[in-house]
């Protein structure tokens, strides 16, 4: 048990010494495409770190949105990115040396006394504290699902919930507001394309999966969305769109019906039990599902509109 | 038919309205104004409702879920909320009405859904009990209104954005930070919960230094305030007047809410002092910088940095003056949200008009566009502080607070304050009633775009005849006295 | 401890050794293609042997299915990745390195 | 030190660290970067603290604040990384002119 521990503590040790030092080779290296490469590495390893603190809900959503949709946007941004700055004048401002190092100094100097100070407050706190772990595992039964983040996500504080489902579709909108860019180029080829007609179908079963298990085990709309975002990411990399006909109506009814289920089964449970999301908890199960259901179609199709980052049908050109 | 009137959890309806509205202006972008203009004007009857059912059952409080804090999210409406839903309500109406006239398709089937969306985060914030769901409200606030920020698409407008997107995004950060902290601390995230279980440990005072920090740079409190200028200067007139006016308020809000239940009764007289003193600087830096610029958008957009520095005034004054300082807090805001939006809608109006904001080239608006300036003269009133207005109540109880205590020194900063304000009102509207050395080309503007900003204005000098009553309105549930306790 | 342990163990131990050769070979080989080459290789190597070390402590079918899944995933994905990145590199004009 | 003061401590360190690259880079990718760097060190500081349980399972509260956080980051992410591209195309570069204090 001794040696078990101190494994752990090694573990511990190079894991988060290994995030600081990621985050620091992203941050500061000086090529671009280095550093997304980087940060990347850096969300895979908050992956491990979320496991390793017994949140395996989060490495799941980490993995999925954290690391790979982030890198998806981040790469594809540097990309674009370059086509930009290849056809216009890339103009490097002089920077006054002096100038910049003192401010360097400066800012490096609060924010180490700033660290030292929220570190100091933190390590003031209790060594023992069980948050609302009592009150989550009391309710538990109520809630409709057997797995407490779930029932936190879903049922206790669905509330954040229907308000984040609001953030991705205004996410959307306002990247839709901002037309007149390029959008992501297809690398066809006949791997990508292959490798796409293999994976959609394993992802989209595997996303599935997660939204079932999510009730009970890790996983949820939110992993499950994610992967089918992934799985939108390789279809339109492989020079898969979407047709006209289904580009304009449908598609935005795909990206709403998350909010828009949330906001009707609001409206029903405030018309029959005159609160405000409140789930009889005989039928919360079913409601959760049927609200994650749609929430992870909705998702999925929101990332991957994230990344394609212009309605479909745009005009593609510098 | 009353009683049911009184039964509606109007509350509810203020977030869940705007959601669907935006939603149903998405999926049919054809019909986005019209659905716009029913929302909002729903959403001003709604206000309507919640206070009065507030004033009949007193401060409502909905335990969302059923759950009840500390599981679950509660929604809470005292008279400090009611007073920013109801300007949130009367600013957004006036600023729909003038959004039909501004926006051309494409532009206006991108705005609408949008701004429902940043009138939902405003309803849900101003509603809200729970600190991390503040947080949340917070992101689809900022996000919203760095979306509307950059509708032009102009370059201006892009680097403004930007800008405020980064600026907004640190401040929402180091505000969670807070939240994190507050809850390891005292195991809840509810305001009231919280209010009860703090004690002075080293870990309340990171959480207030982290969210005063975020949230005082989401306020554009000075020296944060760098952001704002060129963001408020650069949006479409109506996003201007609505960032100016509401937005601002509402991380402001956050700060006062967490003041008068959290941080306020722990004694912490040293931040008080320190956020006097900022807001004292923001006075004369945002008064004298007004005072310098050329163009009238970003004149308005300095004055936002004064005004906000007056909210700030009230905080080493609030110890020792009762409620009296808060009131001014709640007048001066509420009257600086008419005045300010009623200013930038003049200033989208003279855009329209000339083409250009340059102050020198006004040309003699005066005579062609007499109700937008004014418009102007009388917003001008409120926000120097001249009776009759909302703005000389504000600034009056100000004051008194400040004499009362013997503060010569921040009843100075608002003398100061005043004059120059009178100074940048006066300088555009000399220029209104000159005539340019070139003449210039000129548009209409359309009706409804006049009278929008004339409905503001009026409104904010109508507010200094309303003390009593919106002093009353205020006080219900004594949000400035001891912090009610939880049921 | 069993002799499947014993086993286990020693699965795990190896396939933890390819993917320090692997991970060896990517710093240290020359260019792009060579280095796609030592992490490839070892790689999917390694963690075949990783998967059937914990195949053989796995508690049930269902498990070992998952985690012959994963395998076979990570060996397609590895594949095609490589082979994206190559041919990235050579659309590039990035040249073959040579002794 | 426990587990979780350890996590909440590195939390710590890359919130500061990407406060810093936040202030002192200009350019708009990095500045990215460094937001989603400092919003991971706001995230490891909630759950690592919820750790603080003693054999049981951790708090799961932040861990659901956690997810909502971490859709609320992509979802600030790709707005900022349009908003980038848009003003790169303007401008030619991904920097603010005349970069202050900040």
């Amino acid at each position: 048990m001794e040696a078990l521990g101190l494994l752990q503590w090694c573990l511990d040790g190079l894991l988060g010494l290994g995030l600081l030092w990621l985050a620091w080779r992203a941050l500061a290296c000086s090529d671009l495409f280095k550093a997304v490469v980087l940060f990347i590495a850096f969300g895979l390893l908050m992956a491990l770190a979320w496991v390793r603190l017994e949140a395996p809900d989060i490495a799941l959503a980490e993995a999925a949105i954290g690391a790979g949709l982030t890198g998806a946007l981040l790469l594809s941004a540097l990309a674009r990115l370059r086509a930009i700055q290849a056809n216009g004048t890339i103009v490097i401002p002089a920077q006054q040396a002096a100038k910049v190092q003192l401010s360097r100094w400066l800012a490096g100097t609060i924010l180490l006394s700033a660290a030292i100070g929220l570190g100091y407050a933190i390590t003031s706190l209790p060594p023992e504290a069980a948050g609302l772990s009592a009150e989550v595992t009391a309710n538990l039964a109520a809630s409709g699902v057997g797995n407490p983040v779930t029932a936190v996500l879903l049922n206790f504080r669905a509330y954040d919930t229907l308000l984040e489902m609001a953030v991705l579709l205004l996410a959307l909108l306002a990247v839709w507001s901002l037309d007149g860019l390029p959008t992501a180029e297809a690398a066809a080829g006949p791997v990508l394309d292959t490798l796409a007609r293999l994976l959609t179908p394993v992802l989209i079963l595997v996303a599935a999966y997660l939204l079932w298990v999510g009730a009970d085990a890790p996983g949820g709309a939110f992993q499950a969305g994610s992967v089918l975002g992934a799985a939108g990411v390789l279809l339109l990399l492989a020079g898969w769109r979407l047709q006209p006909s289904l580009a304009q109506l449908p598609l935005r009814l795909a990206l709403v019906a998350g909010s828009g289920t949330f906001v009707v089964i609001a409206l029903l449970t405030l018309l029959s039990t005159g609160r405000l999301l409140a789930f009889p908890p005989a039928q919360a199960g079913t409601l959760i599902l049927i609200l994650e259901a749609v929430a992870t179609v909705s998702i999925g199709v929101t990332l991957a509109a994230l990344f394609l980052a212009a309605p479909p049908g745009h005009k593609e050109k510098l | 038919m009353a009683a049911i009137f009184l039964e509606i959890p109007w509350a509810v309806v203020l977030i869940l309205l705007p959601l669907s509205g935006a939603m149903a202006c998405f999926l049919w972008p054809a019909v986005a104004k019209s659905v716009g203009l029913v929302t909002v004007s729903m959403l001003a009857l709604s206000v309507a409702g919640l206070v009065w059912q507030v004033m009949e059952y007193g401060v409502y409080r909905h335990a969302v879920g059923g759950w009840g804090a500390p599981l679950g999210i509660d929604l809470y409406a005292d008279g400090l909320s009611l007073l920013m839903l109801a300007m949130t309500a009367l600013v957004g109406l006036a600023v729909s009405i003038y959004a039909t006239g501004y926006f051309e398709q494409p532009h206006a089937a991108r705005f609408w859904p949008l701004w429902l969306l940043l009138l939902a985060a405003l309803n849900a914030l101003f509603l809200a009990a729970d600190i991390f769901n503040l947080y949340v409200t917070l992101e689809l606030m900022g996000l919203a209104a760095v979306a509307l920020s950059a509708l032009s698409g102009s370059r201006d407008a892009l680097g403004g954005a930007m800008r405020y997107l980064l600026a907004t995004l640190l401040g929402s950060l180091a505000y969670l930070f807070g939240v994190a902290l507050l809850y390891h601390g005292f195991g809840s995230v509810d305001m009231a919960i919280l209010g009860q279980r703090l004690e002075a440990t080293p870990i309340v005072w990171a959480a207030l230094a982290l969210m005063t920090t975020g949230l005082a740079l989401k306020t554009a409190l000075f020296p944060f305030h760098f952001w704002l200028p060129p963001a408020h200067a650069s949006a479409p007139a109506p996003v201007s007047a609505v960032l100016s006016a509401l937005v601002v308020k509402a991380s402001f809000y956050i700060l006062l809410r967490l003041w008068l239940e959290i941080f306020g009764p722990l004694g912490v007289e040293g931040v008080e002092t320190l956020l006097g003193l900022l807001g004292a600087a923001a006075v004369l830096w945002g008064s004298v910088q007004a005072l310098r610029q050329t163009r009238l958008k970003l004149l308005v957009a300095y004055s936002t940095v004064a005004q906000i520095g007056y909210l700030f005034l009230a905080f080493p004054l609030a110890a020792g003056s009762g409620i009296t300082a808060w009131n001014a807090v709640a007048y001066l805001a509420l009257s600086h949200a008419l005045a300010k939006a009623a200013m930038f809608l003049v200033a989208g109006n003279l855009l329209r008009f000339g083409g250009h904001d340059r102050i020198a080239d006004l040309d003699r608006v005066v005579q062609r566009l007499p109700l937008t300036v004014t418009a102007f003269a009388l917003a001008g009133v409120s926000i120097m502080g001249l009776p009759p207005s909302g703005g000389f109540i504000g600034k009056w109880l100000l004051l008194e607070a400040a004499l009362q205590q013997g503060r010569w020194d921040l009843a100075v900063v608002m003398m100061l304050g005043g004059l120059l304000a009178a100074g940048y009102v006066f300088k555009v509207l000399g220029f209104a009633f000159t005539q340019a050395g070139v003449p210039h080309e000129s548009k209409t503007v359309p009706a409804s775009m006049e009278w929008a900003a004339l409905l503001l204005a009026v409104a904010a000098i109508v507010l200094g005849f309303l003390a009593a009553p919106l002093l009353a309105l205020v006080g219900i549930g004594a949000p400035f006295g001891i912090s009610e306790v939880a049921p | 401890m069993t002799a499947s342990d014993y086993l286990a163990a020693l699965l795990l131990i190896s396939g933890a050794v390819f993917f320090l050769a692997g991970t060896l070979g990517l710093l240290r080989f020359p260019d792009v293609y060579t280095r796609l080459h030592a992490l490839t290789k070892a790689d999917n190597v390694g963690l075949g042997l990783v998967v059937i070390g914990l195949a053989i402590q796995a508690e049930s079918l269902a498990a070992v299915g998952k985690l012959l899944l994963i395998w076979l995933l990570v060996l397609l994905a590895g594949a095609s990745v490589s082979y994206l990145v190559a041919r990235g590199a050579l659309h590039k004009g990035i040249r073959l390195w040579k002794r | 030190m426990s587990t979780a003061f350890f996590y909440a401590l590195v939390g710590v360190g890359l919130f500061c660290l990407g406060l810093y690259t936040l202030i002192v880079q200009a350019h708009l990718l990095r500045k990215i970067l460094a937001f989603n760097v400092m919003g991971s060190g706001v995230f490891l500081v909630l759950v690592a603290l919820a750790k603080r349980t003693e054999d049981a399972l951790p708090d799961p509260v932040p861990h659901a604040m956690v997810i909502t956080g971490i859709v609320v980051a992509v979802s600030a992410t790709a707005l900022a990384l349009t908003l980038m591209l848009k003003l790169a195309k303007e401008t030619g570069k991904a920097e603010l002119a005349g970069e202050g204090e900040e």
